[in-house]
């Protein structure tokens, strides 16, 4: 695999919602990244629906219902439904694929009654726990793959959120531990989503499916949740913004086996994904707080093609299901962005995002599409290894966060960031070496094997 | 202020999209003097229909005028609005026009016609969002039940006399606020009690199915259009039981 | 009293969100209408809380204190939190005045402690049914006067929704009458207004609190609850749209008695009434579709000054308490909206949300700010008497209609307007001789009082 | 991109409003050796730990170097932690320290230090988050509890099991999804057949006060911090339900 070497785009200024370098067209002929924004809605089963097919499927059904008749209740003329497995529907292959069948049908439905033109996206859960089984070889692997088969038969994009190197960042995330991130997220994480990507990519072509693309939930999106919002004392601000600038690399590995995008969104590393590929990308922020806070609720809608609300509970309000009411919030949102378009008002519209929260915090400030983008190149820039890429990115987001006085930190945040910053100065330049300190380092942690990383 | 070009990725106007041709209305009767009648109850129209009636009823028996003139009128306007041509006012109208013409010929007959059985209709205790009610009440009636309207904020005490005494094919209940929705439960325990094992249809914006189908006699009603098909099948002899498996679920 | 006779702003290029002719001061200094749009968030006890004061005081508590806190998490800089009764809390009047001290306390420690500022909106619930009550005496009426004097002794602002003409536009409503419904908000809805403002007026006085505004719930609310999105069928737009304009008129009698704003949402007349008395008003759109749909989720921001989430069940979601979760995502709005003016945009971000709405149907269009004014315009151009200028402002926003080609509307809708003007044209033009008209009309209506209005 | 001149109508940086003044590092011993085994517990130096622990116990015996070193070390950042001065990770890193020098006292004395009783703790059947059962089992081995980590996705049986063998003054469990936390009262019914009344914490982002206030044994636990205490009160004999009405409602 050929690791990246150019930017799609040669400035950020050059970067929009809406708009990608590569378009991506779905089967009702929604183009994504075609120069409107378009909401994604995800809603979520209930306890206790999970226990038989027959359960679930109802509750999808009505959840994703739901989503669809509250577009055209209130005009929204698109929307991707995301349905993101439970264990049960990737353990049971079969099921994750019968509700794959049943989506896309109510999708078309909508668009024949209608008008209303959507698209479904199945994001298989990763089972594979990677202290507990061979990442390339357990049963769960071969759930895995054979849920992708089902799915793909219907959907039309499908994706994952790859947990390879997950039992070493969850060791080092709550340690303060940047050698720890680096090793699990880019070499272990970028490793596994070679061997994982390689076969997914495969398996959309055989089906004329979508290759969506992947995140990185389990490391970059577990550590800004912990670092969570101004009273949250559990990991600093700053290591969490530099995970992500590490994630970036890991998840760009789907691209470079050929995923074409829609990215997942849930790690928040798509910014600088697109600066680099020129897919079209998922994001989320102030709209998917039903799913967690954080600090950058604006700015993530900068350089979106889509506008995720990540991940919420299928339940009643005052206003309809949960599903309809994120539903509608998402598709204002959308066409708020796509007025701006149509005005010819995006650079001023997308300024108004970003400037909400660049200054907020750490990760509102590297997210923001120069700095996103200036990571990005640190990435293409540095491309010997999945490794160097890696450090070079966390280095470049280290630096422009202590470059901009205007972003401001607490002494411990800053201490903190200045601690990394020296570790990762010591640490060897050639992937080789890095491997070598860091199976010495972190060969005891509890349920790592290396083997399942092909080390 | 600079007003969008192109709004086609803004918005959808689905209401113009799935408009539906103008509203064909059939004719009902051969006989121009009911043709009358009915054409006043299709248009809603309170304000003519005494002299229609009246002019009718000079040469037409009143159970005629009643079933051939009001009653299959109102069938019509119930096609209209099931179609998805006719809207609510459309209904509401047409039913007040019916019952006018109806009293007329009830006056002339010295009593009353022979409606289907009774229907109660209530609103939860504590509770004022009556208008989901009133379009059920609206309902019914055009479908020819007689309807027990018992109005809103009604005790559950009242609601199970009411019950007790009409012995109603079917009950019915709104509620719109997740703190009144709770009279439901009570009520349905009490009839049970009472050996009265009437389908209790609950609707209104809180109330969920789950809620709904967690304690018997319950079946959750999701549109008030659904009010005269569920009181059709209670007057077939179905259970709630059974009602509720062909309506929930 | 008399009735307004001009404009507090020379045309609607002078109306922006954030920015109020009038503003107010509340006590922690937020200035509402300053310069800076503020998130009003809402949250609402869950069933059985009602039961006893403890749980409801527990269940405020609980809410309040998520909102507040999740603020200081993400680094939101202000909130109004507004606790609408249930029908307990005014019903017994000490249990309003209970929570809203309890509120006011949490307002004010998470002032010491971080610095945020809020301020706390109650509002009483009008418990005064019209056709079971004489709304000016009774049992309720007390209740309802002694509730705004507890509340009054802590709230930062006490409002309420009124009721008046509610047994009239009940019934108008789904008779497709407009007669009956410039009869109910018009002339009954204002004689109510006048008799319970002027007395709420001299309350918030004696406490020192601020008087917000009413906002005609029971009336042009339920209209436009009840024309729904594009699948309803319960009565048009067109008319939910002039039951709107006609709300004009009923809800400025509040400001005409002294009351200064902010004005309550639920209604969406409020840009009318910004136009007409410059004072400061809250809206709710998109971040309400908790609470229900709506066909101007964007539109309804355009010239806000608090932004609001309209009501929301306080219940569990996987990021938070739906209490936080919707003060975050009303917070990123306005986050936005406060960028835009910090960055001189504010005018193209406007013109964004207004694009967003402006066609999608009637409502969205009377309320875009140029036609808002419009029919203010109208209101305060045929004072003559609260009929003459519901029934002027009904007329414009009718002709608006009419008169724009892009707003387009199926033939139902179209001719239903066409026949509520042909008879708006054939009614009296005196309103003695409307309510002559009127109350042979009506007399018989189930529950109607002339008494109650003083008729 | 233009950028705003004045943000403070955006958004206002709460961290460092309250930012508290540099950590005052109290001194823990007058006896400078043990002073030195202390200072690598306070800064979690793992690395340093080996040889000041070895040098303290060439002259100083393993139980005070134990007790008046490494434990009160952990104290000392307990208390940098209750006031909000210490980070997670500060915590996590000390407590690893601790650990490193109580074995190697252990190896000195040919026997474990006596800790304070058992505490079995867990992440629920079907849920592999278990970040929050790792601060969990921080803090109270912090703390000197003798924590049996039962580690994620535990089966209920499981749980039982090792109910039953190490009878534990305190069981918790983690779950962050709603469809693992069904697990939690399965537990406690089994416990209580069994005649075991542990008071059992369950926490975790799914998990609500309401839902864990409904079953016996249940109390909630908000916040990792908070298990150190719950520990105390149990060590001091308060009952579930006693220590339900302290920490919830
Ligand atoms: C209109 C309205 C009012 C009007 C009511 C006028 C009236 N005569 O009904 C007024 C202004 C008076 C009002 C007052 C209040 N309201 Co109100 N109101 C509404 C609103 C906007 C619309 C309700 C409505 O009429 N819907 C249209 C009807 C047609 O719908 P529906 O009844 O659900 O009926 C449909 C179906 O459910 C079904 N159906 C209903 N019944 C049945 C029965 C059968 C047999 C079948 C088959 C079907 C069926 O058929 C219909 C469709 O075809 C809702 C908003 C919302 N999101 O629901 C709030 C709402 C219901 N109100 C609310 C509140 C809080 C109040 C007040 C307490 C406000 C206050 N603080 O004073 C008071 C309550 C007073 C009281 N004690 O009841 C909250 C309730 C929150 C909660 N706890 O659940 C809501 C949800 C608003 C909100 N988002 O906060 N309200
Ligand atoms: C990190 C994370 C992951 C990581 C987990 C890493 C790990 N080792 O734990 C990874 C990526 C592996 C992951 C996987 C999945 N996740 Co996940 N994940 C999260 C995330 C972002 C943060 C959770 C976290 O670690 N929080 C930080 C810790 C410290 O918080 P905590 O455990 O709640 O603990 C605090 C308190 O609760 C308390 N506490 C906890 N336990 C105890 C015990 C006691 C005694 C006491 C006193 C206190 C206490 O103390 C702590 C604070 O001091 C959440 C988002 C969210 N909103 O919660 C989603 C979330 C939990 N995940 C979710 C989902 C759906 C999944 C997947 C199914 C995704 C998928 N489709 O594959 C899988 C699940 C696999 C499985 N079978 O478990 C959903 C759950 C939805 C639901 N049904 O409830 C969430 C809510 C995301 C979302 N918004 O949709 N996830």
């Amino acid at each position: 695999m050929k690791l990246s070497s150019s930017m799609a785009y040669g400035s950020s200024a050059e970067m929009m919602f809406g708009f990608a370098r590569k378009p991506v067209e779905t089967k009702q002929g929604l183009t994504i990244g075609g120069g409107y924004v378009i909401p994604e809605i995800v809603p979520h089963p209930r306890p206790g629906s999970e226990k038989t097919i027959k359960t679930l499927l109802r509750e999808f059904e009505r959840a994703n219902f739901d989503a669809l008749e509250r577009c055209v209740m209130v005009g929204h003329p698109h929307l991707v439904v995301e349905n993101e497995h439970v264990y049960q529907m990737t353990a049971n292959p079969g099921w994750g694929g019968e509700i794959a069948a049943q989506s896309v049908r109510q999708t078309l439905e909508f668009k024949d009654k209608y008008g209303l033109k959507s698209a479904y996206r199945s994001t298989i859960a990763d089972i594979r726990k990677p202290d507990m089984v061979n990442l390339r070889d357990s049963e769960p692997t071969s759930k895995v793959l054979e849920s992708f088969n089902e799915c793909a038969k219907y959907s039309d994009i499908i994706s994952i959120e790859s947990l390879g190197g997950k039992e070493i960042s969850d060791y080092s995330l709550i340690r303060n531990d940047i050698t720890g991130l680096l090793f699990a997220q880019a070499v272990l994480g970028g490793r596994d989503m070679e061997w994982l990507w390689s076969q997914i990519v495969k398996i959309a072509k055989k089906h004329d499916c979508i290759a969506g693309g992947d995140t990185d939930c389990a490391q970059a999106n577990t550590a800004m949740f912990m670092a969570g919002g101004f009273l949250s004392k559990d990991i600093p601000h700053t290591l969490a913004a530099l995970s992500r600038a590490i994630s970036a690399g890991r998840t760009l590995v789907a691209y470079e086996c050929g995923a074409t995008g829609p990215g997942k969104d849930c790690a928040y590393e798509n910014p600088v994904i697109k600066a680099i590929t020129g897919v079209p990308i998922s994001a989320e922020g102030k709209t998917s707080a039903c799913a967690h806070p954080d600090l950058c609720g604006n700015v993530m809608g900068a350089v979106c093609d889509l506008w995720s609300n990540e991940a919420v509970e299928y339940n009643n309000m005052f206003g309809g299901s949960t599903s309809a009411v994120f539903a509608e919030m998402l598709g204002y949102d959308t066409a708020a962005m796509n007025s701006a378009i149509s005005l010819g008002y995006q650079k001023e519209y997308q300024a108004c995002l970003v400037n909400s929260d660049r200054y907020r915090g750490p990760h509102g400030f590297m997210l923001c599409p120069d700095n996103a983008w200036l990571i990005g190149k640190a990435v293409v820039d540095n491309n010997e290894s999945m490794y160097t890429r890696a450090r070079a990115a966390a280095d470049k987001c280290g630096k422009l966060m202590l470059g901009d006085p205007l972003l401001r930190m607490t002494a411990f945040e800053k201490e903190s960031l200045l601690s990394y910053m020296k570790e990762m100065q010591s640490l060897p330049d050639k992937e080789e070496d890095f491997i070598d300190l860091c199976l010495s380092k972190y060969g005891k942690v509890k349920g790592f094997k290396p083997a399942s990383y092909g080390l | 202020m600079k007003h969008s070009p192109n709004s086609s990725r803004i918005f959808t106007r689905y209401d113009i999209n799935i408009e539906v041709a103008r509203p064909k209305i059939r004719d009902i009767s051969e006989d121009k003097l009911l043709q009358k009648v009915a054409d006043c109850v299709v248009k809603g129209d309170e304000e003519a229909i005494e002299s229609a009636v009246k002019e009718a009823l000079k040469t037409r028996s009143p159970l005629k005028v009643t079933n051939e003139g009001l009653i299959a009128g109102m069938k019509e306007v119930s096609r209209l609005w099931d179609e998805g041509i006719y809207f609510l006012p459309q209904v509401i109208l047409s039913s007040d026009t019916m019952i006018a013409g109806i009293d007329l010929c009830e006056d002339k007959m010295g009593k009353a016609v022979k409606k289907k059985p009774k229907v109660v209709t209530h609103t939860a205790e504590g509770d004022i969002h009556d208008i989901g009610q009133v379009i059920v009440n609206a309902l019914l009636n055009a479908a020819g039940f007689d309807v027990i309207n018992l109005g809103a904020d009604v005790p559950v005490d009242e609601v199970v006399e009411a019950c007790k005494l009409h012995n109603p094919v079917m009950l019915t209940g709104t509620a719109l606020m997740t703190t009144t929705m709770t009279a439901f439960p009570k009520i349905a325990e009490k009839l049970k009690e009472l050996g009265l094992n009437i389908p209790f249809v609950c609707g209104g914006g809180a109330v969920s199915e789950e809620y709904v189908t967690s304690f018997d006699l319950g079946i959750w009603g999701k549109e008030a259009s659904q009010a005269p098909g569920m009181a059709e099948d209670a007057l077939n002899g179905l259970s709630w039981w059974e009602m509720r498996t062909k309506w929930n679920g």
